[in-house]
């Protein structure tokens, strides 16, 4: 497992260089609460026919800035950025709220309990 | 006598289609339900709060069944095979229609399939007829009895014929109207309480309906009706476990290519 | 496809192998994992069993006296045997049956009337607390 | 007038097991675009696994998230908070692992199975493949001692040990079902109406495969080689048997047919493990309080299943995240029923295998 480091802004270029669809699965998108309205953001791939090679890129945010999309870039992704968008309550362009809650849902299930 | 018989004729197709159902399961090695089972469901279907969705889709169910059986009727009073035909087509447009009536998606699709169904084997059906005229010189089904050999002569019409009933019966392959997995069951989905108890012993009808024209090839002797009723019986159940179903332009396509081609070369060779 | 055919046409004369389940018992396999059965003699309340249990099926009541009275609930058990695995003296105090508990019925109160209990034991546990603070605050004004 | 109609399958439709709504514009028969809802069982276990168990506990929980491949979850989750515990198992608790691993990839591949030729049509298949798939229920009854929630993995071991008996009845079971499993890849390959249904219907290309991020059988169907089994070392699979098993055409016959030669290749495994089980302890005190982070991936019988589990020393955990196979694959489920009939559409679905309490989790 390898973690690097990023940040929102450069998430895009970062990915976008780092991201090949022959080599890289991408796993999901996750976040972690870490308290006092901070969340970890991370993006996980693993590579193909390599053993134990899981790479995670990740950013450390706050719930009122927006995550930027990497639909653009791969697809599939928009399950996983669904998912935080109903269990985080964070913003993510094109990802719409109501995978698992309702739609119109105010709870953020996994967001610290400040 | 016969009256007795077309009162009874529902009960009687019930009894086979329960029959079936025990057949079935123990083609799959199951339990199975018992052999009246259809007549418990019906009692249950009674009991239940009748919701229907407006008057004329219900009527059209009553009206679908009722002129079934009057085909039925027609068929053990001896009527002439043809009026028999068209009224079973009649019976099957009216279900149609009340397919047609209702907003359901399943429902069009379901009616969709039936019009299908009557495209791939109403032409079937009436070159049977058309054959069974040409060897006993008459369409007329008490004349038809009392003439023999069909089977030597129309062997190539007769399982084309085979070919259709899995599609009358709604067996595999050619379960497309009902077709569970689906579409729910189809025209069938709207229906409720009552209204589908109607639907459900116009299948029981529907039994009777093909089951009788391939008695019609036993001729004089009863024994040998009886015996290929039985047989094909066993043999659309046979082939029921034993395939998938087809999708609907793919049993037409199979009907029209090979039942057709079977049904016309017969019939040629019998002309010639 | 015909042997398909061949093989349905078989099973005509073939056992049935659904079971007829209600109206026949179904013969449970050895080592079957079935209710947790409690020797109260070999017990010395150490509560690990109620600590580790995942649902919470395992209660203790604490009594006034200072002794507890053991408490399983067979419905909410999920029959993992942690239990049996943290007792210090397992198939004496606290063992896993083969025995199959039969579905609740409404009067045994598997829910409402365990809820009443849980919050029983939860209140036993805080009287005994504050009892036990208070006479030992007694205690020490005493001296 | 509109052109097109709209079908819905689900949220309860007699051909899925789970509730799922997939809505399908159609132009006629012809489905042209999809809208899928996978959240109607969403139990929040993510948030009870940090909030109300102990990481003890949790195991237990996390096996609830699903029926099938209880045994994946809790095996990822306990592999997890054994990394982060320092703790690595001896070769018999790995063993007894993957042995239930592979029995618990045999019975879901062959529900898998039975549920693709019901859909198709095809009950008496159906009957028959649920009636041989008891051969390894009752195999995995015998030796955890439960039918579904096998509950036998634990941290630091496994609770129960084979007996002479259990290997007897292992290898009495599998000998049968090898026979079963031969005559059903001939029936997959040679029955007319299953062909009809079956091939070149439902395809996912290899690019498509590599786009949508396709996993499990439904990547491997498609030609693309990828098998966490492969991919990880927490468990010796290439000593007890391991192949890749790959077809190329990605249609619902190769995935059909990737299932049955998967199935063949756990029976070899599950022999082979059952012959050599190497000596040891069954169950070893794993002490400590989980402080880190890990990450675990383990081939469920779907596909790729992968756990972060998060812990800062405490009895409590700070984050377990789980990723199942079927929530991954639901782009690529996606992508492969565009330009699909309806009338395919059930077999389609049932043959991706998918896991709607897993997704929903």
């Amino acid at each position: 497992m390898r973690k690097i480091e990023t940040t929102l802004t450069t998430l895009l270029r970062d990915i976008g260089a780092f991201y090949e669809a022959k080599k890289w699965h991408f796993l999901s998108v996750n976040g972690i609460d870490l308290g006092e309205g901070k969340i970890e953001l991370q993006w996980i791939f693993s590579q193909y026919g390599v053993k134990d090679e899981v790479v995670i890129y990740y950013a450390l945010s706050d719930y009122e800035t927006p995550v930027p999309s990497i639909v653009t870039l791969i697809p599939s992704a928009f399950m996983g950025e669904r998912e935080i968008v109903d269990m985080f309550g964070l913003s993510v362009d094109g990802a719409e709220s109501g995978l698992y809650l309702d739609k119109d849902s105010l709870a953020h299930p996994l967001r610290g309990e400040s | 006598m016969i009256w007795v018989w077309i009162a009874l004729a529902p009960i009687l197709g019930g009894l086979v289609y329960g029959g079936e159902r025990v057949l079935r399961a123990r083609m799959q090695r199951r339990q199975g339900p018992p052999i009246l089972q259809p007549f418990y469901d019906m009692f249950k279907l009674l009991d239940k709060r009748t919701l229907i969705v407006h008057a004329p889709h219900a009527l059209l169910a009553v009206a679908h069944f009722f002129v079934l059986w009057f085909s039925v009727a027609a068929i053990f009073l001896g009527w002439n095979l043809l009026y028999i035909i068209f009224l079973h087509l009649f019976a099957q447009l009216l279900l149609i229609l009340a397919g047609y009536s209702v907003r359901s998606v399943y429902s069009h699709i379901g009616s969709n399939r039936e019009l299908l169904m009557v495209v791939a084997y109403e032409p079937i059906l009436i070159l049977v007829a058309v054959g069974l005229y040409l060897v006993s010189g008459s369409f007329e089904v008490s004349q038809i009895l009392k003439s023999g050999g069909y089977l030597t002569q129309l062997p190539l019409l007769f399982a084309a014929l085979l070919m259709i009933v899995p599609i009358k019966v709604k067996k595999s392959p050619f379960d497309v109207g009902e077709a569970h997995q689906e579409i729910v069951g189809g025209v069938e989905i709207e229906y409720s309480g009552v209204f589908y108890e109607f639907l459900y012993m116009s299948r029981f009808l529907e039994y009777i309906f093909i089951y009788s024209f391939i008695y019609l090839f036993g001729g004089e002797s009863h024994w040998l009706g009886a015996l290929l009723v039985a047989g094909v019986f066993l043999l659309v159940n046979l082939v029921d476990n034993a395939t998938a179903r087809v999708r609907p332009a793919q049993m037409v396509k199979i009907i029209y290519t090979v039942a057709m081609a079977l049904a016309v070369f017969n019939l040629a060779g019998v002309l010639l | 496809m015909f042997k398909s055919m061949l093989e349905a046409f078989l099973n005509l004369f073939r056992p049935i192998r659904t079971l007829k389940y209600p109206a026949e018992e179904i013969v449970l396999p050895s080592g079957y994992r079935g209710l947790i059965e409690y020797g109260i003699d070999a017990c010395i309340f150490c509560d690990k069993c109620e600590k580790v249990c995942p649902p919470g099926a395992i209660l203790f009541y604490q009594n006034e006296d200072g002794t507890k009275t053991y408490r399983y609930n067979p419905w909410l058990c999920i029959y993992c045997g942690e239990c049996v695995r943290a007792c210090p003296k397992p198939e004496e105090a606290l063992w896993q049956s083969e025995t199959k508990q039969l579905s609740a019925l409404k009067e045994e109160g598997a829910n409402e009337g365990w809820f009443v209990w849980e919050e029983a034991c939860k209140q036993s546990r805080e009287a005994y607390a504050t009892a036990k603070k208070s006479a030992k605050i007694q205690n020490k004004s005493e001296e | 007038m509109k052109k097109t109609i709209q079908i819905p399958l689900g949220s309860q439709h007699i051909s899925l097991l789970e509730p799922i709504r997939f809505k399908f514009e159609c132009e006629n028969e012809k489905i042209i675009g999809v809208d899928a809802d996978v959240g109607f069982v969403h139990r929040g276990v993510e948030l009870a696994c940090t909030r109300s168990f102990e990481f003890k506990q949790v195991g237990y929980v996390v096996a609830r998230v699903c029926g099938l491949c209880a045994i994946t979850h809790s095996l990822s989750y306990t592999l997890a908070v054994e990394k982060l515990l320092g703790y690595v198992a001896n070769d018999r608790i790995k063993y007894l692992r993957m042995l239930m691993v592979e029995l618990d990839r045999i019975h879901s591949h062959m529900l898998c199975l039975a549920h693709t030729a019901e859909n198709a049509g095809f009950e008496a298949l159906f009957m028959q493949i649920m009636g041989d798939r008891e051969l390894i229920m009752d195999v995995q009854e015998a030796i955890s001692g439960n039918r579904v929630q096998f509950d036998y993995i634990s941290i630091g071991g496994v609770n129960r040990d084979l007996t002479p008996e259990l290997v007897a009845m292992i290898h009495k079971n599998l000998g049968v079902l090898t026979s079963k499993i031969d005559a059903l890849i001939g029936l997959f390959d040679n029955n007319w109406s299953l062909s009809l249904k079956y091939k070149g219907v439902g395809v996912l290309r290899l690019e498509d495969a590599y786009t949508y991020n396709a996993l499990g059988p439904l990547a491997r169907a498609a030609g693309l080689a990828t098998d966490v089994r492969a991919e990880t070392s927490d468990f010796p699979y290439e000593d007890i048997g391991y192949k890749m098993i790959l077809e190329s055409s990605g249609d619902i016959h190769a995935r059909n047919f990737l299932r049955l030669r998967e199935i063949v290749n756990s029976i070899t495994m599950c022999q082979n493990i059952v012959n050599n089980l190497p000596v040891g302890e069954i169950q070893e005190k794993a002490k400590g309080k989980p402080n880190g982070e890990a990450v675990v991936r383990v081939e469920a019988p779907r596909g790729e299943l992968f756990y972060l589990v998060r812990g800062s020393g405490q009895n409590m955990l700070d984050r377990v995240r789980i990723k199942t196979p079927t929530f991954s694959a639901i782009p690529a489920m996606i992508e492969v029923f565009k330009g699909a009939e309806y009338a395919d559409a059930p077999a389609i679905l049932a043959s991706f295998d998918p896991c709607m309490s897993c997704t929903a989790k």
